[in-house]
């Protein structure tokens, strides 16, 4: 599939339909997920009333940055080692959309969280090995994009943006296991979907039930869909812009 | 390569830290002005100074890996002495990795050799100075290095000093929280390991982003 | 990489910003040979050299080297706090090389301020900082981007000997230059 | 000299302290740092950050204004910037006045307007924040003032960054203090006046001095 | 002080360290005259004109000045961040000068790299906007320590006809030079 992809005119070739198609699907099913999320499903009081119903936005949101910085990183190594050009317009294209989805992540988080921590949850957030490892990965998606404005040609930008993106990478497990890990120095709740890392034994009831698994599981198939659109949306339009510039050159040869 | 070019890699960027003193600026500047703020921002209830000691010490070192490495690499970079180092081909991230620990032990390591010091002054116990240094070491160690890669990527910017936090301070994170434990709780706490763990692969990854990163600077 | 060279690069080509410099230019240095780099003032040739010298990555064509080379550019590589001794026995270390360092700075006639901290030199004493370091060790290949920049008429004049003895010794020679050349060259590139 | 040519010594060195960003590097790195660390370090009792924080802010003016000060000055000396200044006889005191309040302007006046934030992050309490913004934006002031003094005379010497620090800091010590007291104490408190007035000699001596050590650095 | 003289130094001495660089040397510039430093390398052709520009103390003796004067060293006194146009509107400012920027950056040909920051700029581009100063504002004396150094052979008649065109105007031109001058000099002073 991806070595498929590789070369750029199929991959416009299939993005062409894969874009509106994925966006319409994707929007669908998280509609659907926020419907039942939002005005079906019976709150949860133990998980915080209504507030609970941010998860279907916010578990999906938390898997899907750890995903995309994933998949940054992947595709700055493939384009370090083989320099394929269009690998590296895949992960210029993945930074901005992964810094959106770790914002929503927080946010929506911050909104569940609210009730339980009170006024002081700030503090919480800067203490909180989870919630510092997420502001961690947001600041690496903005240094990278930051990184890559800085630098004079997409030549340099794309090796010193994968040079750090590699390096971050480090934090992508680190989020994973901040809670089952640390849980002295986190308020967040223990991965009760997947979990890896040594959980702390449960009683039966704490796994999640059945009715939030489907609606978040819409809800994560549905952005991942999303995500997948804008991002290769964003490649469309750099092969465009760089398809521009060769023209210019060659203009500038001839010249 | 054998280790007398390391050696006199070493030696020179002794020379280096030692006469552009950056290093020592920030370290020392921290110190007088903790020394001269804390009592006033705090009063000086000995309990209070003692909680707030470490926390000034880690920014202390944070910031100076920053800015002195920003500093190196960018002079590197301007007096073409990184062309010179680029032509022997391989040395580069060694070297960058030698400069590192140099202005580590220049402007980190001091901090680790004060933390008695002010760790009495501030009246910190004595059974928590051994663990609290051995984790200012280490932690400093990895700010070092990371800074390294940030002041290495930001070299050629024009706006690099901005860039560098930005690109630094995530990287310096979990070594943090890790570190601030340990100088808490000590050397039976996970957090130990986990801070010599974060400090090993730095060890292992930053001198060669360092390098690749120096050779982009030159381009 | 036709035998003998010490290096070679064949189309190579350079692209900055939205600007191309040149294309297609092709160098060859045997032993014994000065290639002089010619052209205006940012026609390229710096760009060239330090491709070819590997301190860029070229954008279209190959190079091939043979062996290390020592490398002279516009900025001379001193710090403002090392001496020329310091300097000289630094890069004596780092290459491993025994040479002399008292002789060396003899030669190059900087033993009175062998020992000046380089911020305090005249222009043309740290340019000879750097031509010293051409004798610290024997490299077959020279890349120097216009050496002759601030140096006296006897600074010329050792300059050309050094390069000339080079040459006699099977070494070669790529040399950016401006104006009229104290030597004649085997070749000159024009971008 | 008129007007004009202040201006754009003006804008130029702001563009300088944009483009260098090492005046923004330590403030930003300083706040994320001390907004990560800080907790960290003690623990998110609101009551103990909301003592801290004061103290945290004055280090970092302190901090920033002799950082960026030494490079600017050096700098100038070394591209020949400072060469072409002094061709206007009389101008220099001037242009490294404003040059100065551009850096405090940038780096400096940041963490007055960042006050309220942080200070809310940290839980002070809101009558607090107007009489410690202006103790801040004076102090810092004076911070700058004294900084450029010591980083021009300093900018030709060796070992600058430490020589800096030793004749910055007690220059810095006055407004120190009466700047913390002004924090804690509010406006009808004598240290404001004493704020004020130390605002008022840094403002007229430093300048000249400052010309003085640059002309003395291009030596 | 001689009247009608732009410039007079009467027996300037420098010491440097231990060393007397030079002693009892006068130095006199009336409209229209070209002098010449030579020198050796580190013989003090540089420590001459600063001390001429104001820039530094001699050691001994007196210099009178008439009006302000350009001033080109070996640095060209640029910042990595600006651009020819934005460098030269800068002084234009500081200076109150009305010149017509983008004309002279034609003049100096530099229009094509006018908006590109200088440190992506050659050598011979940096050394061409130093010389785009001189024209910012008419100023009867210029002091330039090595001018011609990194320019190209355009660049350097180019600067040889600034120079002509500047003393037919009545003014005075000071210049450290090493090798053989493009340009007849009215009286040299070697150090
Ligand atoms: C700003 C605050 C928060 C951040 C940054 C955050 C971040 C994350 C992340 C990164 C994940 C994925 C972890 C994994 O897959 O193992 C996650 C999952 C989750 N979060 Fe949060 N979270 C926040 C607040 C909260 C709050 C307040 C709650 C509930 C009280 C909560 C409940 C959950 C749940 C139930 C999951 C799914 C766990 C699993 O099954 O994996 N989160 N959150
Ligand atoms: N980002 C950029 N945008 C536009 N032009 C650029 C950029 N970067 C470099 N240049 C141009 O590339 C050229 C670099 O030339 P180079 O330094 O190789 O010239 P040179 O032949 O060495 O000139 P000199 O004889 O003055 O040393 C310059 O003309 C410069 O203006
Ligand atoms: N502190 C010092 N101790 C000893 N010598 C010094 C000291 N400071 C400067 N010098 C010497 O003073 C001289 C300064 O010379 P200057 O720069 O004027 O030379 P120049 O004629 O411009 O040479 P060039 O042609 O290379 O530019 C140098 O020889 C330098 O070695
Ligand atoms: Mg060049
Ligand atoms: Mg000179």
């Amino acid at each position: 599939m991806l070595s498929y992809l590789a070369n750029p005119l199929r991959f416009m070739r299939f993005s062409r339909l894969a874009v509106p198609i994925s966006f319409a699907l994707g929007a669908l099913m998280i509609g659907w997920s926020l419907y039942n999320g939002l005005f079906v499903v019976p709150p949860d009081d133990a998980q915080g009333g209504d507030l609970m119903r941010a998860m279907f936005t916010h578990v999906p949101s938390a898997w899907l940055c750890m995903g995309l910085y994933a998949g940054l990183a992947g595709a700055s190594f493939i384009w370090f080692i083989w320099r394929h050009e269009l690998a590296d317009v895949a992960a210029r294209a993945i930074a901005p959309i992964g810094a959106g989805y770790t914002a929503l992540c927080f946010i929506t988080g911050s909104i569940w969280g609210q009730k339980g921590w009170g006024a002081g949850w700030h503090n919480l957030i800067l203490g909180d090995s989870r919630l510092m490892s997420v502001l961690v990965l947001f600041f690496l998606f903005l240094g990278y994009m930051a990184l890559r404005a800085a630098l004079e040609t997409r030549q340099k930008a794309a090796r010193a943006g994968a040079i750090l993106a590699m390096i971050g990478f480090i934090n992508v497990p680190i989020i994973k296991v901040s809670v089952d890990m640390w849980q002295t120095t986190t308020i967040h709740q223990p991965s009760s979907v997947i979990s890896i890392g040594n959980p702390e034994p449960r009683d039966e009831d704490s796994g999640m039930n059945i009715i939030y698994l489907q609606q978040l599981l819409w809800g994560f198939g549905g952005h991942t869909l999303l995500a997948a659109a804008m991002v290769m949306m964003l490649m469309r339009s750099e092969v465009y812009t760089q398809q521009a510039d060769r023209a210019l050159a060659l203009k500038l040869e001839g010249a | 390569m054998s280790p007398s070019p390391l050696l006199s890699a070493f030696r020179s960027s002794l020379s280096e830290a030692w006469a552009n003193g950056a290093g020592l600026l920030l370290p020392l500047g921290f110190f007088t002005g903790t020394a001269t703020l804390v009592p006033f921002a705090l009063g000086p209830e000995a309990e209070l100074l003692s909680r707030v000691g470490p926390g000034v010490l880690w920014l202390a070192l944070a910031l100076s890996s920053m800015v002195t490495l920003e500093r190196v690499f960018q002079a590197d970079l301007q007096d073409g002495a990184l062309d010179l180092w680029l032509q022997d081909i391989g040395s580069i991230s060694l070297v960058a990795a030698i400069k590192t620990l140099t202005h580590w032990l220049v402007s980190g390591f001091p901090l680790v050799l004060l933390t008695p010091l002010i760790g009495f002054g501030l009246g910190v116990p004595t059974e928590k100075m051994v663990p609290a240094m051995l984790g200012y070491a280490m932690g400093g160690l990895v700010f070092f290095l990371w800074g390294g890669v940030a002041a290495a990527l930001s070299a050629s910017v024009a706006r690099a000093g901005l860039l560098i936090a930005l690109l630094a301070l995530p990287l310096y994170v979990p070594a943090l929280i890790f570190g601030v434990q340990m100088v808490e709780a000590g050397f039976d706490s996970p957090s130990f390991l986990f801070l010599s763990a974060s400090t090993l692969f730095a060890l292992g990854v930053a001198p060669a982003a360092m390098g690749a990163a120096l050779r982009l600077a030159a381009e | 990489m036709s035998d003998g060279a010490l290096i070679s690069g064949a189309d190579l080509g350079a692209i900055r910003g939205e600007r191309v410099l040149y294309r297609n230019v092709s160098v060859t240095a045997q032993a014994g040979d000065l290639i002089l780099l010619r052209g205006a003032n940012g026609s390229g040739k710096t760009t060239l050299l330090r491709q070819l010298a590997g301190l860029s990555e070229p954008q279209s064509g190959t190079i091939e080297r043979d062996g290390l080379h020592h490398w002279i550019g516009h900025t001379n590589g001193l710090k403002a706090y090392e001496t020329p001794r310091s300097h000289l026995s630094h890069w004596a270390r780092v290459w491993g090389s025994e040479a002399d360092i008292g002789l060396i700075l003899n030669e190059v006639g900087l033993n009175r301020p062998a020992d000046v901290p380089c911020r305090l030199l005249s222009a043309g004493q740290k340019r000879r900082i750097a031509l010293a370091r051409l004798l610290l060790e024997q490299r077959k290949l020279w890349l120097l981007d216009e050496p002759f920049n601030a140096l006296d008429t006897d600074g010329q004049a050792l300059l050309a000997e050094m390069i000339e003895a080079h040459r006699s010794e099977g070494g070669a020679v790529l040399a950016a230059l401006h104006g009229s050349a104290p030597i004649e060259a085997t070749r000159e590139v024009t971008l």
